[in-house]
């Protein structure tokens, strides 16, 4: 193709827009009602996925090794546990740390306990691990008990598990809602381009009969497209990124549960942007290529 | 060169348009195909730059098979065919000018030659001083001059018309005539389906007279006229 | 009976198509408009049927004012009048026979009676037999035809003929311009307007010559021509 | 209007269906994609309506009567509960119905008990009373603190307001959501047929030159647009129907948390069936209206 072609498609495909102001208007709407809902999901969503991640991050495993064992076969144990794959950290808490945290936690009537127990220490020192993966627990706790010097193992398994199914089963629904979403946007913007083009048959089937190749008719039609998507995409990034900040500064504070933490505006904020101008550029131009190709046969 | 060999046509709605047509146009040539209302002379016409494929027999242009031509080798063979339709098909939403330079772009000629080109194009029918103006914005023989304008300006080697003066006053008709002439003289082989007897029997050139799908009558230097 | 005093059209884009037309048209007239491509005949016969309204002057059909109709009024004023487009203007998703049936349903009119009509006027254009067929299914003179059987359908007051024998052969064209005379015998007003030399001259009627906007020449059993 | 010309409008408006395949397929498209996620959603929210329904309607708020309230205090005390608006139900519990109870919730160590306190029962005589809707509770129990021989009022305050907001926000969020996706429904569908419609200008113009009324040319669009409702609920309705009995049939025995219960399969698949059906040719009867009226004044 050359250049003088390459611009003339940009500027017919552009012409186009403005043109068919009606049309434009019809795609364009479409385009944007989708993303908007698109986009309110996907903050739902990565935002449910990082508390999810959050959780998990906090879960860690507790190796108790026997009372009996000494320096070294803590040592021992230690260098075990070390070449243990899937292991984020390994820290060592020895029975008098252990002794110190528990008469903390204990408030009050800890500090009586605590000089009773100072001589005669009943704890055990411990180990704590974090995996890689929550669901890694399972099998590394198994290779643990089969250690020489541990004592227990201990990671409240049922409520990792639970965890675990529950953001599994989220994530699941999440990505269904959103694959849905995505196909119905795509759906519905088809759709609509090809109507656009149905309304353009006429003119599709003179160009062809002046010469025109398949691929010189399909060209400003493809910008057209991707005109449409980014034309389409502004509106619903305003809306997403104007809602989030607006959460962002009113509520982030105010939420008090553990875990729960909006993801931070300023990384967040372009990410989405990009994300939504992306696909509403991809939906433009896929409606475009799969409707143009419909008349181009014709 | 054009021919048609044994070329029939049954359209899909089962209207035999053509019925076993046999011609021979040789490059150069000046022909008038005459013929009452449905005769079939569109339908002639359409075989040539592909509109629609024959239903039995074979048309060449220039010695190739225009049926056999795959679909990427037809806007090939239609940018060396300059067609003026019956309905002028002009593009609505683009202006005169854009509608005459869309013959230009597509076989991606240079943009400031576009420009002369067109310009000097829509002065020859008369219409340079509308160039801005987009089809509905005209009258009906305004419209039909930028078909005429479209279908020469990329100096094809074949120029068909399809009733060009329909909607023509006498005076432009001569005019449009004129331009043919000179096209013509220049070695551009021009076909042209019409009505006009006044036309046909002023500008004695070879007359193709049809009626019925059929050709009745094939004369050199001919008058208007199909009944046998 | 139709008056335009002293009507001027200028469209939007800054065209001016009718200068000061002064003409009135009496009930059982019969009507040419003859004048170069662009001259203003398309413009001056869409006043009367309120496709546009004046820039300046006035328009009266039977003494009503057209320009000042109600919205909701236009469609009985066109009712009684039946046009020919220039271009036709077929329902291209329709049959012929719903074309035609169209104008008899847009009245109201008792279905036994829209088939017996539509069939018969089907007939006189000689289009019975393509009754089922859609318009890009016909040729150039056969979608002309059935613009002629929609417009004459409703045996309306007044039929506004623009170019309608462009795309027919001779003998066709005497065969509907025989029917005009017909229903201009019988009461009916005709307006056409013509590039055909021949059948002004043939069939002497009142002929109104157009010049850019201007009437510049209105006679009664007139010649064609416009050239003062 | 007479007899003829309104069979001819619906003929037209049929004819027109086929005719335009192309346009009604997209359309018809756009419809039931918007109505299969209205569908879904409007099971989903009336399903969770209905379990907050049941747990609302579990809350009860406990009265306990002076230990020292004899037969004729209690009398009296029952009369001017029993006089209480906004009561749905109020039983009387003795205490030594109260006693048998609590013997029977502790199980074995509650035998003991039973022995021990036989003679000199410790419990208070109780009423209990169901309120007309949950957020009553507060305002009865702070009257009822005000009633003579009333020992104690009790009802689990915060959880209940907190299940109010719960359902509150629950409802909320549901009705937004789905008033949300029907105006995208609509708009899209609108859209939708409007572009149908400028595909259609021209013949809408040539109808108005050759005599045609507004309202002879809108009444076969009113009935495309009807019939396009129609077939554009028909999927729809078919997969909430066929995907609610499914679960109905496979999940409905196997959820065993209390209050959650599918509404019965019988009514419901009706009603949405009806629901989207009506929603389906509000939204095509509108689509056609709005777009048209656009066009007739040309
Ligand atoms: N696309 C089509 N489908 C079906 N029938 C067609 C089609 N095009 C033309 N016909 C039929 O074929 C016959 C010949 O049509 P054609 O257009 O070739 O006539 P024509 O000689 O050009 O007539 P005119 O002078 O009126 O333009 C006619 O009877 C017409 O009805
Ligand atoms: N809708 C419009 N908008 C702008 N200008 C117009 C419009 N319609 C016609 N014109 C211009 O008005 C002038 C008169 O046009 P009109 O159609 O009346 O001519 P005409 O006499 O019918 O010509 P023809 O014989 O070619 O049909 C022309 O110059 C034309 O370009
Ligand atoms: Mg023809
Ligand atoms: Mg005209």
């Amino acid at each position: 193709m050359k250049f003088s072609t390459a611009r003339r498609h940009i500027r017919e495909g552009s012409k186009n827009i403005i043109r068919n102001s009606w049309m434009t208007v019809a795609s364009v709407g479409a385009v944007t009602t989708t993303l908007i809902l698109v986009g309110i999901f996907l903050t739902l969503i990565l935002n449910l996925n990082q508390v999810a991640e959050n959780i998990e991050e906090d879960v860690e495993m507790t190796v108790y090794a026997e009372l009996t064992a000494g320096e070294e076969e803590l040592n021992e144990l230690e260098q075990n546990l070390s070449e243990l794959q899937n292991i984020r950290s390994l820290d060592f808490s020895s029975k008098e740390e252990e002794l110190e945290k528990l008469v903390e936690d204990m408030g009050d009537t800890g500090e009586q306990w605590g000089s009773v127990f100072e001589d005669s220490n009943p704890l055990n020192d411990a180990f704590y691990i974090k995996a890689n993966q929550a669901t890694q627990y399972k099998s590394l706790s198994e290779q643990i008990q089969g250690m020489d010097y541990v004592d227990e193992v201990s990671y409240s398994q049922t409520t990792v598990e639970n965890l675990l199914s529950f953001n599994q089963y989220a994530r699941y629904i999440g990505i269904g809602f959103i694959s849905a979403l995505l196909l119905t946007a795509i759906f519905l913007i088809s759709n609509t381009i090809k109507m656009t083009i149905i309304a353009r048959q006429e003119e599709i089937g003179i160009m062809k009969l002046v010469g025109a190749k398949n691929s010189f008719i399909r060209w400003p039609f493809f910008v057209e497209g991707a005109l449409m998507g980014v034309l389409g995409s502004i509106i619903p990034i305003g809306i997403v990124i104007g809602g989030y900040y607006y959460l962002y500064e009113n509520f982030n504070d105010k939420i008090n549960m553990a875990f729960v933490e909006l993801l931070p505006f300023n990384p967040f904020a372009l990410q989405i942007s990009l994300i939504l101008l992306g696909i509403g550029v991809f939906i433009g131009i896929w409606g475009s290529v799969m409707s143009v190709r419909k008349f181009l046969n014709v | 060169m054009i021919e048609l060999k044994k070329v029939s046509k049954v359209y899909k709605n089962g209207v035999g348009a053509l019925n076993g047509v046999d011609v021979t146009i040789n490059q150069g040539d000046f022909v008038y195909v005459v013929g009452p209302s449905g005769a079939g002379k569109t339908s002639f016409i359409k075989m040539m730059y592909r509109e629609e494929t024959p239903s039995e027999g074979q048309v060449f242009m220039n010695g190739v098979e225009v049926a056999s031509l795959k679909k990427k080798e037809v806007p090939y063979l239609r940018r060396d065919i300059g067609v003026i339709f019956q309905d002028f098909k002009l593009l609505q939403r683009k202006s005169v000018y854009e509608n005459v330079a869309f013959a230009l772009e597509v076989i991606e000629e240079n943009p400031r030659k576009i420009r002369r080109r067109v310009l000097s194009v829509l002065d020859q029918v008369g219409l340079k001083h509308k160039a801005r103006f987009i089809p509905a914005q005209l009258s009906g023989g305004e419209q039909q001059r930028v078909a005429i304008a479209r279908a020469i300006v990329n100096n094809p080697k074949l120029v068909i018309a399809d009733e060009p003066t329909g909607n023509l006053d006498p005076e432009t008709s001569w005019d449009i005539m004129q331009t043919f002439e000179d096209i013509n003289a220049s070695g551009t082989t021009v076909i042209m389906a019409t009505h006009s007897k006044d036309i046909v029997n002023q500008m004695r050139k070879r007359v193709i007279a049809m009626e019925n799908g059929r050709v009745v009558r094939d004369e050199h230097r001919g008058e208007y006229g199909y009944e046998v």
